[in-house]
């Protein structure tokens, strides 16, 4: 349990993974040509690094993840108190919006290069309409989890709506919340990803989308850990973040004066 | 024949670059080869190889640069059969930068859209401003993906000329968005580019399953030849008659014109001259350092044993 | 010292009824608080009390009756009303500081004036220096202590109490009793109070009413306390008209149970 | 708030959306080649119908959409479930799964073929590859916001592993999972029909893409719209599991005895 | 009748030590409960009463010290133990008779006969009828003698109760006292049992254990009951040996009470 147990673990099993893949490659089990070999990534990302090129990229592939990641949240968590807290308008609303999230984004870029350019607005696009629905869904279900106890005490406290808002609906909501930010950090990329992919000019989309027209499987594999990590530590924020607002919460076996 | 069942892929099979196969397949000439020919579209001619790669695929029905290509990386593929004659590559300008740009030597300093960076667009430009003198990073090359999001991408005004294939070349200039600068959509414009003929739209695969199935080969090819052959003289009417109403049903007049822009691409008989791999050999490494360090035989990127098989009978 | 009746009543309940789905809990009551009144409210378990003050609060409107608020037809929430509930109903996310605060709060008191008035009020429960403990890191009592601080520091005209003091020791309970006996004689406040403990019950109240078994509960008793005031709590205990009323009140409910309990 | 008042006010709803969207069409405010029109899709709907073409399709997108949900969504709870009773594998793995759900899953989509051939499996495998996540991390939410006197109560009656598991853990955790189902209906059908839309020979994804590559907006916008119902209808099948599972629960303003 | 005092005791604390990060909950508590004994424990609110159960229960174990059940040291849950917890612990997603069915259908124990068993003690605590309501559908009263179906009908050998009866009326809270001291009486269950009732532990315990205030809590005072048994918990209350030992706690408790609210 202990973290440097933890990290020891984790780096036995990257160990693993990498060499196993390594030699499948080597020995022929797997083809080279679809998954490259983990020393070329390495080197192919090193090599990046170390001539600059890709932090441009990096760099605007960040700030479309986070724009869309935001945004997303914002809306989706906005949307989804409003009719959590309106059940008329949820009645109303809600096959439109499964209809909504069943639309494949992919199928939508022409409609977002019209509206948004090429630029990054539509990559943000694509990846808020990810985001968007899985910050939605969950902030709809746990705002309706909220306790009825509590919620009526805050009532009778003299708490109007957006008292309720801020110190009912949202805390209770939070842990919903956060786990929908768990979720969407990776869609968020996935949309920023999927749209420099499919038409843009920079981005690690577009370093992918280029190494794949010349069948560069490294290159391809290299984008994508590049991506991965670049995602696992968009979650350490994420999971800062959680520690500090869930400061409230029992941790589990210490739940002494509840039991 | 040694497989009755056989699974093509293919990068897009609404794509009029790639008619031939459709023809074939509604004239019902792979049943009368006795071929029962499962046609599987992907979103690219390199997805569709890579479906041939990892063994899922049969045959591609696709682009001759991409033999070349994996042919440096030491894939033994080849191409049976050859569908078009010309690439079908259009570098087009926007229509009010019309009178500024005349040549691609004016392209200095425009962004130029493509299908995908590193795709064979991007290489017709680059190629291109080459032949002017010029530097690759004399331009911007955007992306623009390809379908209806290049279309959005001129009318947008986000890119000022465009490097494309059918139906976007076409589509644009009855929009009145573009207007062409180079067509390699027919042998003079072909010749005045590259010199010479270019191999386009291929039918190909593993040289071992051409050697394990010669007789299955053998069948496809007869019966693309015949689509070819059956092709010829017909006029654009003639030829969208025959196809899938799902083609042409949003819009049948744009349909036939782009039909008959690019009817003039296709083999009249489906081999490959001679000169054709050379251009192709020629054009491509002059981008493509580790191409151009390959050595590769040419003779073995296709052959045409099948095709005057074929034309014998 | 017998308060005056006075004419508009704070809280007047006319022929409601309750019911959650088939099931009536509460049939045809009648009840009414005076303004300044300090009535308890005994019963079976499960006969309907908390049902009772839920409908007051406005939390749940009746089936059937109405519910009048000084004289005016209960709409919505009863603004005048502090409820302190019997289930565990503090904010989790709150440290007992921001749970007694938090009423002062949403009432726009700024912050620092809200939260040294709820520093006062957890002392005054016996809870200074746990300002920063959460729910869950306090004792059941120690929960309750904080709700009960919570809703007192808002001063309501109307206090509905379910049970508050029944997770209190012994000592800690009759030094709350008479804390609430102070601010309530202070300024006029009605009181509903519910409570199993009958001796708590007369010892605090103006009136004992005592409810029937459910389903289908109503009072069946009402018992006016005509105790001196001010009384001290664990003294009123001792005397002989506390335990007249008691054994009377005690035989009631007895027999309530007993058919309750001969019924199921 | 009464069933038919909603139904009125969706229908009401919608024939504002298709009249607008009709009328910006004629009205040439916006691309007909880009948006086709309502009326032209409601005829090309009825065409497919008319005519059956339609049902292979729709039928081979069913299968993948209820396989990968079906997989994805129990996977993705066991893992939940495995993971959020074993501390120490959740935060060795826990980087790693959320390095994964960043990969685009476009980008996998040639592994996917080569892995699982061309037919009905690679499809489904990619809207595993969605599901999974969502079902995954809501349900390891879920797991650890059980009540822990509620757990420390059946654990003291004697509660076995499994036991726990059956009545503690996934009905408390049955709102997040339910939950989780509700945004993955869509995405399950979103890779079942980007499965299809990169390649394939049939299914409502590559009506779409045939229908992409000569610019017949109209089939794909009624593509969509065939996709879109149909997501509706599977949500209505979610639903009604909804109820029937969460029957304990109290109805907002019905929490008498609670309260 | 006096219990014998067996060799091996049921549980036994072994200067044990609980705490919270900085907060010392209990500090250095012995204490032990004979086979068969009934030990009541008393303490101002917040002192660690629930800290203790948690403890012998095998929820939380001690910082310091050791818990010996039977004479072992207790490792994990104390599975010879059964918990009335003080809090609301039913299962929400089962309905009353599914609640109480559940430690049987735990054992193993056919669906049939668990229900049978189960519907027999709903009855015994006066629930007959309400088998298929939901714990969120049941009063606070209700669900507490729920609750206390769901732990008496696994018959265990060591009985935790913590506050079991607060939330009932006067003449329920005797009926289930009465039905307690049956079961006891009937096979030699040790009972650890917590409550703020003087007059109710000492009614039915055979030793009554006074906690300090907290923080570091310990025993300070420890009152053998030698009443008759078997007693009537109603009648028992008025004897002169009873009111001895009441006033003796009383003002034990009281001298507590009043230190730990001086301090704060
Ligand atoms: N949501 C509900 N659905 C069904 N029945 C309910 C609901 N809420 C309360 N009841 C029933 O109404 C009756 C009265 O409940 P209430 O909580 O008012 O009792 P109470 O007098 O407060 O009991 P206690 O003293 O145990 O708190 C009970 O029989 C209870 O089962
Ligand atoms: N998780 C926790 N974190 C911090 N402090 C805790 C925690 N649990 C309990 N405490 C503290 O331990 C002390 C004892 O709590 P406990 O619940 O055992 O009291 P108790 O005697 O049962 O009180 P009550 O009679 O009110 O139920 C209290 O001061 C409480 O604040
Ligand atoms: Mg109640
Ligand atoms: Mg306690």
């Amino acid at each position: 349990m202990d973290k440097r147990r933890v990290r020891l673990l984790q780096l036995a099993l990257l160990v693993f993974l990498v060499l196993g893949w390594e030699f499948s490659v080597r020995l022929g089990w797997v083809d080279a040509f679809f998954f490259s070999k983990p020393s070329e990534i390495a080197l192919r990302i090193f090599e990046w690094f170390k001539s600059g090129e890709v932090y441009r990229h990096l760099w605007i592939t960040l700030a479309e993840t986070v724009l869309a990641f935001t945004s997303g949240t914002l809306v989706g968590v906005a949307f989804g108190l409003w009719l959590a807290l309106s059940p008329v308008a949820a009645a109303v609303l809600d096959p439109f919006l499964k209809a909504l999230n069943s639309v494949p984004r992919v199928i939508l870029a022409p409609i977002f290069t019209l509206w948004f350019g090429l630029g990054i607005a539509s990559k943000v696009a694509l990846g808020f309409t990810l985001v968007f629905f899985i910050a939605f869904f969950n902030t709809y279900q746990g705002i309706r989890e909220v306790s009825p106890v509590v919620l009526a005490n805050a009532r009778m406290l003299g708490a109007g709506r957006n008292q309720l808002l801020r110190h009912v609906y949202l805390p209770s909501a939070a842990s919903w919340i956060l786990s929908s930010l768990r979720t969407s950090v990776g869609f968020a990329v996935i949309g920023a990803v999927v749209g420099e992919y499919l038409g843009a000019s920079a981005g690690l989309g577009y370093v992918i989308s280029q190494a794949e027209g010349v069948f560069d499987t490294t290159s391809v594999f290299a984008g994508i850990v590049v991506l991965a990590v670049f995602v696992v530590l968009l979650d350490v924020a994420v999971s800062v973040v959680e520690r500090r607002l869930l400061v409230w919460r029992p941790e589990p076996g210490q739940e002494g004066g509840t039991v | 024949p040694e497989k009755p069942k056989v699974t093509l892929a293919v990068g897009g099979k609404s794509l009029v670059v790639y008619l031939p196969l459709t023809v074939a397949e509604q004239l019902g000439y792979f049943a009368d080869e006795g071929l029962d020919v499962r046609i599987e579209d992907f979103k690219g001619g390199s997805a569709a190889l890579k479906a041939l790669l990892g063994g899922s695929a049969d045959l591609v029905v696709g682009y001759f640069d991409h033999i070349v290509r994996l042919q440096a990386q030491g894939r033994d593929l080849m191409g049976v059969v050859l569908m078009g004659k010309y690439p079908g590559l259009v570098l087009g300008v926007r229509t009010e930068l019309a009178d500024k740009v005349k040549t691609p030597a004016d392209l200095k300093g425009l962004k130029v859209g493509v299908t995908k960076p590193g795709s064979s667009t991007n290489y017709f430009v680059f190629y291109l401003l080459a032949k002017e003198g010029l530097k690759p990073t004399d331009v911007a090359i955007i992306g623009v993906g390809g379908g209806s999001s290049a279309i959005a991408a001129v009318e947008r005004g986000q890119v000022d000329a465009i490097s494309h294939v059918e139906p976007v070349i076409t589509t644009l200039e009855k929009r009145g968005q573009i207007k062409v600068l180079v067509d390699t959509r027919n042998k003079e414009g072909t010749e005045a580019v590259f010199g010479g003929p270019y191999p386009a739209a291929t039918l190909y695969t593993h040289r071992a399953f051409v050697e394990k199935n010669p007789e299955t080969t053998q069948r496809l090819v007869n019966a693309i030849v015949r689509a070819l052959q059956w092709m010829q003289g017909k006029s654009a009417e003639e030829v969208v008659a025959i196809m899938p109403k799902a083609y042409y049903q949003n819009d049948p007049e744009l349909y036939t014109e782009i039909v008959r822009n690019s009817l003039g691409m296709f083999s009249e008989n489906g081999l490959f001259p001679e000169a054709g791999p050379k251009t192709a050999y020629k054009v491509l490494s002059m981008f493509d350092e580790k191409l151009a360090a390959a050595k590769i035989d040419l003779s073995k990127t296709y052959t045409n044993a099948f095709v005057e098989r074929a034309l014998t009978r | 010292m017998v308060r005056p009746t006075n004419s508009t009543p704070a809280v007047e309940l006319l022929r409601v009824t309750q019911r959650f789905g088939e099931y009536t809990a509460v049939a045809d009551v009648d009840l009414r608080v005076d303004e300044g009144e300090f009535v308890a409210v005994v019963g079976p378990t499960g006969c309907g009390k908390s049902t009772l003050l839920n409908m007051i609060a406005g939390l749940r409107p009746p089936a059937a009756g109405e519910v009048r608020v000084f004289g005016q037809s209960l709409e919505g929430l009863n603004r005048r009303a502090g409820y302190l509930f019997q289930a565990d109903a503090l904010l989790p996310w709150k440290t007992a500081l921001g749970n007694v605060a938090l009423g002062l709060s949403f009432a726009g008191t700024a912050r620092e004036e809200a939260e040294a008035r709820a520093r006062g009020w957890l002392a005054k429960v016996g809870l200074g220096g746990f300002e920063d403990r959460y729910p869950h890191q306090l004792s059941g009592g120690m929960r309750k202590r904080v709700a009960l601080a919570q809703v007192l520091i808002m001063d309501p005209k109307i206090l509905l109490m379910d049970e508050p003091f029944s997770a209190l020791d012994v000592q800690t309970r009759q030094l709350m009793e008479n804390e609430l006996l102070r601010l309530w004689e202070e300024d006029q406040k009605s009181v509903l109070f519910v409570t199993h403990d009958l001796e708590e019950a007369i010892a605090l109240a103006d009136r004992v009413v005592v409810m029937s078994a459910g389903p289908a509960s109503r009072p069946i008793g009402n018992f006016p306390v005509s105790l001196e005031r001010p009384r001290d709590v664990t003294e009123v205990r001792l005397t002989e008209a506390f335990l007249e009323i008691h054994r009377e009140v005690w035989g009631l409910l007895r027999e309530e149970v007993m058919r309750a309990h001969g019924q199921a």
